[in-house]
């Protein structure tokens, strides 16, 4: 490791303004350690300092939003009593360097941020980005973080029921490993990260506090509290930034606290994820108006000699800050005791500080000892939610109209359309089948088809016969050209997906991976992004009730393509029978669903289109988003299967949207998961066969013309395709490939680029 | 020639280490006291061929800390044996 | 009404459909804490899946010794109906209560997915009411799922019938497709697939009711 | 007395090894020729109390045996070492 002598304020990632500012808030010097904690505190990850100016354009208003955005987790009214939380987050870096634990951690802290609401864990969806799997780094990546999941999200008990497996080369040494966790609650135990009532106290639950995950802040260490000459040397080589998961602790973590909320033995409950102890305790005294007494000698240390700074800010897994009452701490240890789950009493809150102006202030106090020397003293709200706001310069990429003019849609010659079907199918199951996706009894539809579909129940719950549906989705082709009608198309496309299993959405949750921050083309992205997502969702009438953003992904010293993942939560309100799937039968005719067309001025685009891309055509005009259609057609296909999934009989035997590899795709796979052929005439060249744009579905029915006259009495256009029968798909005249081939090279596709068989 | 080879990987000092905690504090109740420090490991054994002894202690040190650890995380040694 | 015991272990997390399936069969569930050194007065115990403390060292290597599992044994040497599934298969043979152990699946993954099992023997508390021969979709969900033992026990379980359960296509390595065992008397089996998610067509299939119903009535039939 | 202790637990011979067999599968992709013979195993390390050494390794053998392995298809081995 390099040897910098810079100023301390800066080695731990902090501006000669933000210096400043923190002069001003404490009207004085601050000493090192309060220095660290606003470094931590203020860095882009825990401050979203870039980003959080354009966050706010987000709509996050709703009748069923309970909680929005700013607590663990977001949280709607499902009906019944019943609370679903949900939140998304990105573990990229950490899974860069050590795979397992990188994604481990990143499940235990997500399930973390669901259950400090109270909700018990339900389902864990993981969005993954690899580079590609030509490169045995890539490949080692794959294997480690799909091995970190199954082994933390197996162990710790919540079902894996769904994800995303996208390949790129932009993603190369910089996976994204985003994962979404889903919770249920009885509403009455709804619980959120507010110190309240001066004289409680603040108990750390959990694993022991290391020295995991101290990174930047460990230049204390090297500059010594006792240098005067301002200057830290860089030397992290020692300190281990990488944190290691503990399933097991978590797991009894989850009872114990969901034990307490349930005696309602808690005021006030938060995790601790980034930052650590500094962030929980800041933001729920910032939260409660309160200050709060922090004694770092009354933290439990899993090594010696361990300094205020490094108890403060360390990124120790599995544990969790709640707020009670004195009276009973006697309940909350023996319940914590029966988990074995370790309980210190680390905080008190108390009265907030009355300033000079008269004004009152909370302030977070670190101690030794609670009646011991008081190491740092700043206000608790400065550190959560005062750090400075960036509008940081945006810029149109300067070569964005000739990338559109480049278009792919009329290149020639197209070459054989059966060979490049066959290239772009791929079935994930080796990645799924390694995770337990119906535990709980609960998984009505698992990983591998369009959204995932589980009962609303779970230990604890109120009876309920509706069921939830959940879907992640991005598209960086499609925003890499255009990144604001790519974010409102995905977010479309999330909404597709839960119609193909009947559920009618509900709200949104994001995680934004981008690149430098500090490069004015990735700013621009970042906002035309989130105009997107307001586009889209205020057009699909739907609130964004949290997210995350994840910056400076860069692979080789280039910017990742935008990837912003939707995660979309869906109600049914009667779940008593299967949604249809894909499962076609024969004789069935195959309509599809939808405007053939898409919008605007190219009918059959394949920008954007894994057909392109798989060329290296990047090129291109995406289609437009008209939200009228869109509406149209989602809320029929939802109509028609929650119809089925309520127990009404009906012709519709198969649903699936078109997404990526457009109508070819969609009907490849559900000839391959079938075993059963179709047959469909005519078709408008490659381009329909690949072009790539939401709002369209491929329904097998037993009546066509019944079908027919309900989508038209519903003014939903739709076009029938052909018939399903045989052992061959015939595609127009341009594919006509043998079932059992397909389903062996989509099935054994992912298995040979990882070089497994 | 043919030498004997074990590898042992080990987390690295600072590194948690939950399998070997969980095992450590469930001795007492298992009737094992005045265990301490308890850490969970790896071992591998294999044959290498090499020219020298040298040569092989190289080959399986390189392989231990390319293949068998992450040094991120892990120390990762090497050592000849006599045959198995 | 049958009382059906299910054990919870810290780590333990399929307690809850245990329950839920036993209580769908019209036997009611009580869960005993593995703290506890008495079963109460149960008609038969179920070792639920999960990872018992953490799996860690081995799966059912540190559970074997929870204070609860002297009391399983003992129930057990009474002729009292036992069934480990999953990662309760794991801790029975680590405890002894049957013979084998489970290894790491061939392919070193995680399995979770739908397996065709044949009914081998029906002399099992678990397989009574089921038909030799008898195909049942059950799903796996494990990373130590392949039975293993030595000739002489192998030699001996196909004596004594105590082979309940075979894989039609053997997903993780098993010997002799081995999916299921029983001690020498019936009374305590263990399998890796889980009969508790087979409960409902719903959840794709029906097929573990069989097992199940078999189970919470074998007490009437042992007596 | 305090006493290091290394146990190392390994499959019995005639027990399948799938971590063993492919890792030695993989190798020769990766560049390292000449391997055979693989067999992975595991290793603690822990402290333990005893008054003498011969007691330290009585009671670390047992905890190998007794707990640490599974006799049914491992083998363990203790022994003393010197501080770490
Ligand atoms: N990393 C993953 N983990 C779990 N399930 C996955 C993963 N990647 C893909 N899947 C599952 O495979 C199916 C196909 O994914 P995808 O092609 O993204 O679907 P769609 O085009 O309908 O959005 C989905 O059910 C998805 O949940
Ligand atoms: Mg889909």
């Amino acid at each position: 490791m390099s040897s910098v002598l810079q100023p301390l304020h800066r080695a731990l990632g902090l501006t000669d303004a933000e210096l400043d500012d923190i002069r001003q808030v404490l009207s004085r010097e601050p000493n090192p350690l309060e220095l660290a904690l606003y470094g931590v505190m203020w860095s882009e990850h825990c401050s979203y300092k870039s980003s959080r100016i354009h966050l706010r354009r987000l709509p996050s208003k709703g009748d069923h939003v309970l909680v929005g955005p700013g607590e663990g987790a977001g949280v709607i009214d499902a009906g019944d009593g019943i609370g679903v939380a949900i939140r998304i987050e990105s573990h990229n870096h950490p899974s860069a360097i050590e795979p397992y634990q990188g994604a481990a951690t990143g499940v235990g802290g997500i399930l973390r941020d669901v259950f400090s609401m109270g909700a018990r864990p339900l389902a864990v969806m993981d969005p993954l980005f690899f580079g590609a799997l030509d490169d045995a780094r890539n490949r080692w990546l794959v294997e480690g973080v799909v091995s970190g999941i199954s082994g933390y999200g197996n162990s710790v008990g919540v079902p894996t029921i769904g994800g995303e497996l996208t390949f790129d080369e932009c993603y190369s040494a910089n996976p994204l490993v985003n994962v979404l966790a889903v919770g249920a609650l009885p509403t009455d135990r709804l619980a959120l990260g507010v110190a309240s009532g001066v004289g409680n106290y603040a108990v750390l639950l959990g694993s022991s506090t290391g020295r995991d995950g101290i990174g930047g802040v460990s230049v204390l260490a090297s500059a010594g509290f006792a240098g005067d000459d301002g200057a830290a040397s860089l030397d992290d080589a020692k300190r281990p930034s990488v944190q290691v998961g503990d399933p097991y602790e978590e797991k009894r973590l989850i009872e114990a606290c969901l034990e307490l909320l349930d005696h309602g033995f808690v005021v006030g409950i938060q995790d601790l994820g980034g930052a650590g102890l500094v962030c929980a305790t800041s933001e729920t005294a910032a939260k409660g108006g309160v200050g709060m007494d922090v004694d770092v000698s009354a933290v439990h240390q899993r090594e010696l000699a361990m300094q205020p700074f490094e108890i403060m800010t360390s990124e120790s897994q599995e544990r969790m800050l709640a707020i009670i009452t004195p009276e009973n701490l006697k309940s909350v240890t023996d319940v914590c005791e029966k988990w074995e789950v370790r309980a210190s009493v680390v905080g008190h809150v108390v009265s907030p500080t009355t300033l000079p102006d008269g004004t009152s202030v909370g302030m977070l106090r670190i101690r030794n000892g609670f009646d011991g020397e008081v190491l740092a003293e700043v206000p608790a709200s400065s550190l959560a939610h005062d750090a400075p706001l960036y509008d940081r310069p945006r810029q149109r990429p300067s070569d964005l109209d000739a990338v559109r003019a480049d278009d792919p849609t009329n290149d020639e010659p197209v070459g054989d359309a059966a060979t490049d079907l066959l290239g772009l199918l791929l079935d994930p199951v080796w990645v799924y089948r390694q995770y337990d996706s119906q535990l709980f009894l609960n998984t009505v539809v698992g990983p591998g088809r369009d959204a995932a579909l589980l009962r609303l129940a779970g230990p604890g719950l109120p009876e309920s016969k509706r069921g939830i549906a959940i879907s992640t989705d991005s598209n960086p082709r499609w925003c890499a050209l255009d990144p604001k009608d790519g974010a409102a198309l995905t977010v479309a496309e999330s909404v597709a997906n839960l119609a193909c299993v009947g559920a009618t959405a509900k709200a949104v949750v994001n995680c934004l991976n981008f690149g430098n921050p500090e490069h004015p083309e990735v700013m621009w992205q970042l906002s035309e992004t989130v105009d997107g997502m307001v586009m889209g969702c205020n057009a699909l009438g739907l609130p964004v009730i949290g997210g995350n953003v994840s910056l400076y992904n860069e692979s080789g010293g280039r910017d990742i393509d935008p990837t912003p993942v939707i995660g979309l939560l869906g109600v049914i309100d009667s779940l008593v029978a299967p949604p249809p799937g894909w499962d076609w039968n024969d004789g069935d005719a195959v309509v599809l669903v939808g405007h053939r067309e898409a919008a605007g001025a190219t009918p059959f685009p394949l920008a954007g289109s894994r057909w392109a891309t798989r060329r290296g055509r990047r090129g291109g005009h995406l289609a437009g988003f008209d939200a009228t259609r869109l509406v149209s057609t989602f809320n029929f296909v939802t109509t028609e299967v929650a119809l089925i999934c309520g127990g009404a009989s009906s012709d519709v035997s198969a649903v699936h949207d078109v997404s990526g590899g457009g109508l070819a795709a969609a009907l490849a796979e559900m000839a391959a998961v079938t075993q059963r052929g179709v047959n469909v005439s005519q078709l408008e060249g490659h381009a329909e066969l690949f072009a790539e744009f939401p709002g369209r579905f491929v329904v097998a029915t037993s009546n066509a013309e019944a079908f027919v006259a309900r989508a038209l009495g519903a003014g939903v256009p739709v076009t029938i395709l052909g018939t399903v029968g045989g052992t061959t798909v015939h595609l127009g005249g341009l594919v006509s490939i043998n079932v059992a081939e397909i389903a062996s090279r989509r099935g054994a596709a992912l298995e040979e680029a990882l070089a497994l068989n | 020639m043919n030498y004997s080879v074990v590898v042992e990987v080990t987390l690295r000092v600072g590194i948690a280490d939950p399998e070997g905690a969980t095992i450590e504090r469930a001795l007492p109740a298992l009737g094992f006291n005045g265990v301490r420090s308890v850490r969970a490991g790896k071992m591998f054994r294999f044959d290498i061929e090499a020219e020298s002894s040298d040569e092989a202690l190289t080959s399986a040190q390189s392989l231990a800390e390319r293949l068998l650890s992450n040094p991120v995380i892990e120390d990762a040694t090497a050592r000849l044996v006599e045959g198995r | 009404m049958a009382r059906i015991g299910v054990v919870v272990f810290p780590g333990s997390n399929c307690e809850y459909d245990a329950a839920r399936a036993v209580e769908e069969l019209g036997a009611s569930a009580e869960f005993i804490f593995h703290s506890s050194t008495s079963l109460g007065d149960v008609d038969g115990v179920i070792l639920p899946g999960g990872f018992a403390h953490g799996d860690y060292l081995r799966p059912g290597a540190l559970a074997r010794f929870s204070p609860v599992m002297d009391a399983v044994a003992a129930f057990a040497a009474e002729g009292g109906p036992v069934l480990g599934i999953c990662n309760g298969f794991q801790v029975l043979t680590e405890a002894g209560l049957l013979p084998g152990a489970l290894q790491k699946n061939r392919g070193l993954t995680f399995l979770c997915q739908p397996t065709t099992l044949v009914v081998s023997s029906t002399h099992s508390v678990l397989t009574r009411a089921a038909q030799v021969g008898a195909r049942l979709v059950v799903p796996i969900n494990h990373f130590s799922g392949a039975y293993t033992c030595d000739d002489t026990t192998y030699a001996s379980l196909v004596d004594h019938g105590q082979i309940v359960l075979r894989y039609q296509d053997n997903p993780n390595g098993s010997r002799d497709d081995i999916a299921g065992v029983a001690n020498e008397a019936g009374n305590v089996v263990g399998l890796m697939p889980h009969p508790e998610r087979a409960m409902s067509t719903l959840l794709g299939s029906a097929d573990g009711r069989v097992l199940l119903e078999g189970f919470v009535s074998a007490r009437e039939i042992v007596h």
